[in-house]
């Protein structure tokens, strides 16, 4: 029989943490916009700030590949 | 690295005032501030210089400024523009002004007519749209209303809450006219009740007096349109309407045309005349008494001398410069002037997007020149991609050689590229697995591990979490130097005191859990495992006394900052991945066209994702991660008196 | 002096009315000296409400033009349109010695709170500090005006009675002295005239007696 | 609504409102024109321009802030546009239009020059320069108010209500008091079909305002020693706090001194630490600069609240209004020389 398990586990781990992600930037994204409109010489702060919640996908992609590697 | 900045007064007789500005404009080594402003209280203030054409020269400024405003915008040729530019900037400060004024008269009270008839009439327009809202809504009851001449209609509003007014102004009405009158009513939206009346004009007076009196509104209508019926009126509302927006596409035109004929020429004049009016402001900074000037500002320590014997040499004793001592918060006021090898230079770039550094820190900028590159090599890590990414920022830079920020950007990339090809050789990376497929390099091996990242992605994990460990130690150590700096100021020292409790005890508990960590995960002597815990033992109240309960927390979010830097292992491998399922899709397609088409596509994309990502992450590490540890930021710039700033005295 | 009838009974008639003029003149002078008296009395009531009302005006003045800057003028102007009325005032009069001055009957213009005109919800506390210092002031130049036209008026009447009394002491009383005088000398000489005409009559008929005898 | 972006903007916004230090160098500037040199460089720079057309000095500074403060309410009103967070938003903004209203009715009452009606007013509410205009036009207060029924402009409905009174006794105070209260009232009413969290922090707002505008009246008819069944009819309902009932108990102990010790022990407490002096001298405008602080600093602290709610945007109208005040302050007081530390007293620091 074929394990499922594993390869579930990491894509809820990487899938979790890309939504998480994709929330936290959808507010990010809509605030920096409103930032940006104001003070266009944000833009640079703004796109690191975007960048910032892409931890939650990189540990979740992290997690996802240490859970295929190691347990396989 | 920052240049220490020193204060300077310059004080001379008033006469010279002139000559000396020109040899500081020559120098250009002099960040000017304002003498007049008290530097602490009980201090005399000095009055203020004002230069006679200034107020000529800003009433001329925000007149063009106006005019401008009113027109609508115009496409502007920059050539023309600069050409314009150019032939005013040759003419006298009195012709120009001459000019410009001549210019206004033209122009100011044409513009501002059309514009005030315009602003009438949408004025207009928008109350027309009132009146037709509710003229629609009785129109209905208008057919069922007898039409007799010589009589009168009036449109009453009730609140619905009053609703029994009706019957008394039913009674009250029979009584006035004798019983020739009409009324009918209707509900006109959820709280009000129109109601229609009609009666003879000879008891209008009457009627209205009395109306005045009851507790109802009577409809307003403009008087023109007295008398008329309301479809009429609803008819001739719609008339004026379109009337109205003719009228104005006409004025628009009209301005439009005073635009396309004008708005070069304003934008030239607008543009020299803010210049001018910024020259002549340097006045307002320099001080005076009655004979003599007072100019302060501050000085990069290396020119001092220079500028020194430039004023020696060109009046002697009569211009002092003076050093007043300064106290260490005084010192903290001073401009930031970067003043790194050339290298460096795209970096300051990238710290002053989000805020200069304080003359008094530390400036990361060298230390981001090392890092930034490095972690985007390791990330991006392919010899290939590497060439490609440089080819491309060198054309780029090529291309747009005039904008500043695009050529700081792309020599970043170039840095990050050369980093990326030094990675890519050791990875045994060329486009891929396509370099070691075709045989050309392979990974190499060091420490027992071979680094081809496609397998070695614990060693690849471990070896960023190292590289964090060691980067945020580096802040946390330039965190303590900066606050050991602050310790001189006397009203940050309980404060810098925290600040290095707190950073020392961050470090001492951060090394104690890694040895925890290791001595539990290798199995090690269980020494370094309570070594480990008495370190963080020690700590913990270090760090409590540096930040309080939330000093604490602190260590969370260090770890987690410590943990971020997987990115750096993670970003690499989906690139290398990536490529990697280019090369095999590609080699999957029968014909070798299509499959080195979609390679190249695929490969393409990956380029653009790892000139993007791996250089925000890498920048977000520095500026998130790094900087929070020790970097404080807000400090205002070193602009020196000189021709750039548009400084040049008249 | 034709006119002047040297009689006796004009005589006493010009003395009577010497004797009137001299009473008058010291009536007269009595009183300017009381309206004197009074005229210094107003003039320092004057003197003390024209120093208080320049204070009251500066201070109302300082108090407006906070309310201008903090609370914008236009602000302050829409109160003006509320609080905007004529003012009417009853003057009734007084004598002083003969002399009418104005009372005027007033109502104070210090208002209340709710008499101004304006719901004290959008107007601040420091415009109704500036309306009050400029109705106190209001207050402080009516009467100022009231005292002002007593002062006036007073001394106006006191030049007039100078006048009077002058015209009474330089030229009514030595013209009635005179003629009282040219009066008493004609009547004298009438008397001499009349004694000698009768002594002449005597010896005529003391002759014509002496004639009849001696004829 | 998308608090998010809108939020973002106006924080950014706000950023750009001038700092303390600014506003020091306003102070230090010499004269007027220097001052406005100084402005220039601000984001008040266009309607200085545009102002500069027609005016100078301080006229050009006041007319200028004036309509960038009208300008700034827009933009926002612009950004919220839809919803409920509009309607509470113009709630806010609706302040203006009963000034306004007063005003013309004012004005009308007095049969005043409509251009110089006009000039009184601040189109910064809902109802724009355009209705304002038309509204300026109308021959009597009676056509003013029918107006603004005609046009379906809720404003009427206490004018009409109170207008025979009016028209029996000829003061305009029945019916600036009818618009007055039923601002309040409407807005309270408004608020309380919300459960959400910004209804809750508007009628924080708005119940400290009435507070103070009750402790106010208080205050201020005690000084004028007004009969507590008169004061009555003016003090505004809606407080839960400061009722009808408490408040009669304040006005009941007669002196300003006797009505500050009931405020003992409730966030209105710092009033009564205003010096003797002003107490004594009954000086109102001294009690309501702490009061009028205490409302700004409370708004304007909103900038800390939730920041994807009405918070934001209620702190902003207030920082806005406030920096507005402090230029005319600073305007005003260049021209008449007021010695700094009373120009220091009078400004508004938040």
């Amino acid at each position: 029989m074929v394990d499922f398990g594993i390869p579930i586990g990491a894509g809820i781990a990487f899938g979790l943490g890309a939504l998480g992600t994709g929330i936290a930037q959808s507010r990010i994204g809509a605030a920096g916009a409103g930032t940006i409109a104001e003070k266009p010489e944000m833009f640079g702060l703004m796109i690191i700030l975007v960048a910032i919640p892409e931890t939650l996908v990189i540990l979740g992609f992290v997690v996802a590949s240490m859970i295929m590697i190691m347990l396989v | 690295m920052l240049q220490k900045m020193l204060k300077i007064q310059v004080l001379g007789p008033k006469k010279d005032l002139h000559n000396v500005l020109d040899v500081l404009y020559a120098k250009g080594t002099v960040h000017i501030e304002d003498a007049s402003a008290p530097s602490s209280p009980g201090e005399v203030t000095l009055k203020r210089m004002t230069a006679d054409q200034v107020g000529d020269i800003n009433v001329a400024y925000s007149k063009i400024g106006g005019i401008l405003l009113t027109l609508p915008k115009t496409k502007i040729d920059e050539k023309i523009v600069a050409h314009t530019y150019a032939n005013l900037k040759a003419m006298s400060h009195d012709n120009l002004l001459i000019h410009v004024n001549s210019v206004i008269d033209d122009l100011e009270v044409a513009t501002k007519t059309l514009a005030k008839e315009k602003s009438d009439l949408e004025l207009s327009l928008i109350n027309l749209g009132r009146y037709e809202k509710i003229i629609d809504k009785i129109r209905p009851l208008e057919t069922s209303m007898p039409k007799l001449e010589g009589f009168e209609v009036t449109v009453l509003l009730i609140q619905k809450e009053f609703k029994d007014v009706i019957d008394i102004i039913r009674d009250a009405l029979a009584e006035i006219t004798k019983r020739q009158f009409e009324l009918l009513s209707a509900e006109l939206d959820e709280t009000t009740i129109a109601a229609v009346t009609i009666f003879n004009k000879r008891f209008s007076d009457q009627v209205h007096s009395y109306f005045f009196n009851q507790n109802v509104n009577e409809v307003r209508l403009p008087p023109e349109y007295l008398g008329k019926s309301f479809n009429e009126i609803f008819s001739l509302i719609e008339e004026r309407k379109i009337s109205s927006m003719k009228e104005i596409a006409r004025l628009d035109a009209e301005l439009e045309k005073i635009s396309s004929k004008w708005y070069t020429e304003l934008n030239a004049l607008h543009r020299i005349l803010g210049e001018r009016a910024e020259e002549l402001s340097i006045f307002s900074k320099i001080g005076q008494t009655e004979y003599t000037f007072m100019l302060a500002g501050w000085i990069p320590k290396k020119s001092l001398k220079e500028t020194r014997d430039a004023l020696k040499e060109g009046f002697g004793g009569r211009v002092i410069v003076n050093e007043p001592a300064l106290t260490p918060e005084e010192m903290a006021e001073a401009p930031t002037f970067y003043d790194n090898p050339r290298i460096v230079k795209p970096f300051e770039f990238l710290m002053c997007v989000v805020s200069p550094a304080k003359s008094t820190e530390y400036d990361p900028s060298p230390l981001m020149a090392i890092f930034l590159p490095l972690f985007f090599g390791i990330m991006v890590g392919d010899i290939g991609y590497g060439l490609i990414i440089t080819a491309f920022a060198l054309i780029m830079k090529w291309k747009f050689s005039d904008r500043d920020w695009l050529q700081h950007l792309m020599n970043v990339l170039i840095l990050g590229a050369i980093w990326a090809i030094i990675f890519g050789w050791l990875y045994g990376e060329f486009l891929g697995d396509l370099g070691e497929h075709m045989g050309w390099i392979e990974p190499k091996t060091f420490f027992g591990v071979t680094w081809n990242r496609m397998e070695a992605i614990v060693p690849f994990l471990i070896l960023s979490f190292a590289i964090g460990v060691f980067h945020v130690f580096l802040g946390l150590v330039l965190g303590i130097v900066n606050a050991w700096t602050e310790m001189s100021c006397k009203r940050h020292v309980d404060k810098a005191k925290k600040h290095i409790c707190e950073k020392s005890g961050m470090i001492i508990v951060i090394t104690g859990l890694i040895l925890v960590i290791l001595g539990i995960g290798l199995a090690l002597p269980s020494t370094i495992v309570t070594t480990g815990a008495a370190l963080i033992i020690v700590a913990i109240p270090l760090i409590f006394y540096g930040g309080g309960a939330f000093g604490t927390f602190e260590i969370m979010s260090t770890v987690t900052n410590i943990l971020s830097y997987s990115r750096i292992m993670a970003i690499g491998m989906a690139s290398v991945i990536l490529a990697v399922v280019a090369n095999k899709l590609g080699g999957m397609m029968e014909v070798a066209l299509v499959g080195l088409i979609i390679a190249a596509l695929l490969h393409t994309l990956n380029l653009i994702l790892a000139m993007f990502s791996p250089f925000l992450h890498s920048l977000r590490l520095h500026l998130v991660e790094f900087d929070s540890k020790f970097y404080q930021g807000g400090g205002k710039m070193y602009k020196p008196f000189k021709k750039e700033n548009g400084g040049k005295s008249t | 002096m034709e006119q002047i009838n040297p009689t006796r009974m004009e005589l006493i008639k010009k003395n009577a009315q010497i004797k009137l003029a001299e009473q008058g003149r010291d009536l007269l002078r009595e009183k300017m000296d009381a309206l004197i008296q009074e005229f210094f009395n107003v003039m320092e009531s004057v003197s003390q409400s024209r120093s208080e009302l320049e204070k009251l005006s500066d201070v109302a003045q300082h108090a407006l033009l906070i309310a201008e800057a903090i609370d914008d003028p236009v602000t302050l102007k829409s109160a003006s349109f509320a609080t905007r009325r004529g003012i009417t005032l009853d003057i009734k009069g007084k004598n002083v010695m003969g002399v009418p001055v104005p009372i005027i009957e007033k109502k104070r213009f210090v208002k209340s709170l709710f008499e101004r005109g304006y719901s004290i919800l959008g107007v601040s506390g420091r415009i109704d500090e500036a309306a009050e210092k400029y109705e106190a002031e209001l207050d402080l130049i009516i009467t100022l005006a009231e005292t002002e036209t007593s002062l006036r008026r007073l001394g106006s009447e006191i030049q007039m009675t100078r006048r009077r009394v002058n015209a009474l002491e330089q030229v009514l009383i030595p013209e009635l002295k005179r003629q009282a005088k040219y009066i008493e000398i004609t009547i004298d000489e009438r008397d001499r005239e009349d004694l000698y005409r009768l002594k002449k009559v005597k010896k005529i008929i003391e002759r014509k007696k002496r004639e009849t005898i001696n004829t | 609504m998308e608090y998010a972006y809108v939020n973002a903007r106006i924080k950014a916004m706000k950023s750009r409102l001038l700092d303390r230090s600014f506003l020091e160098q306003l102070i230090n500037k010499p004269d007027i024109d220097s001052l406005i040199a100084e402005l220039e460089k601000t984001t008040y720079r266009e309607e200085l321009d545009k102002a500069g057309v027609l005016y100078s000095g301080i006229h050009r500074i006041e007319v200028a802030i004036r309509k960038d403060l009208v300008k700034t309410f827009r933009t926002v009103l612009n950004l919220i546009r839809g919803g409920e967070t509009e309607s509470y938003l113009t709630l806010i903004l609706n302040r203006w239009d009963v000034q306004n209203i007063k005003t013309i009715l004012r004005g009308k009452k007095i049969q005043e020059n409509p251009s110089e009606i006009l000039d009184c007013l601040i189109p910064a509410g809902e109802l724009d320069e355009a209705a304002l205009t038309e509204l300026v036009k109308q021959p009597d207060v009676k056509a003013v108010i029918d107006l603004l029924a005609t046009w379906g402009i809720i404003y009427s409905r206490p004018l009409t209500l109170n207008f025979r009174e009016f028209s029996e006794t000829g003061d305009l105070l029945v019916l600036e008091y009818a618009l007055d209260t039923f601002y309040y009232q409407d807005a309270l009413s408004r608020l309380k079909s919300g459960e959400s969290d910004d209804a809750r922090i508007l009628k924080n707002i708005l119940v400290t305002e009435i507070d103070i505008n009750n402790i106010k009246t208080v205050l201020r008819s005690i000084r004028d020693r007004i009969d507590i069944e008169e004061a009555k009819r003016y003090f505004v309902k809606g407080s839960p706090d400061f009722d009808m009932e408490r408040l009669t108990s304040i006005m009941k102990a007669g002196t300003i001194d006797g009505a500050l010790k009931h405020l003992e022990h409730t966030p209105y407490q710092f009033i009564t630490t205003i010096p003797q002096e002003y107490i004594v001298a009954e000086k109102i405008s001294a009690f309501e600069k702490e009061l009028e602080r205490y409302l700004v600093k409370k708004a304007v602290s909103l900038f800390i609240g939730d920041p994807l709610s009405i918070a934001i945007p209620i702190a902003y109208i207030w920082a806005k209004y406030t920096e507005v005040t402090n230029i005319r302050v600073i305007a005003r007081c260049k021209i008449i020389e007021v010695p700094e530390k009373e120009l220091r007293e009078a400004l508004i620091s938040v």
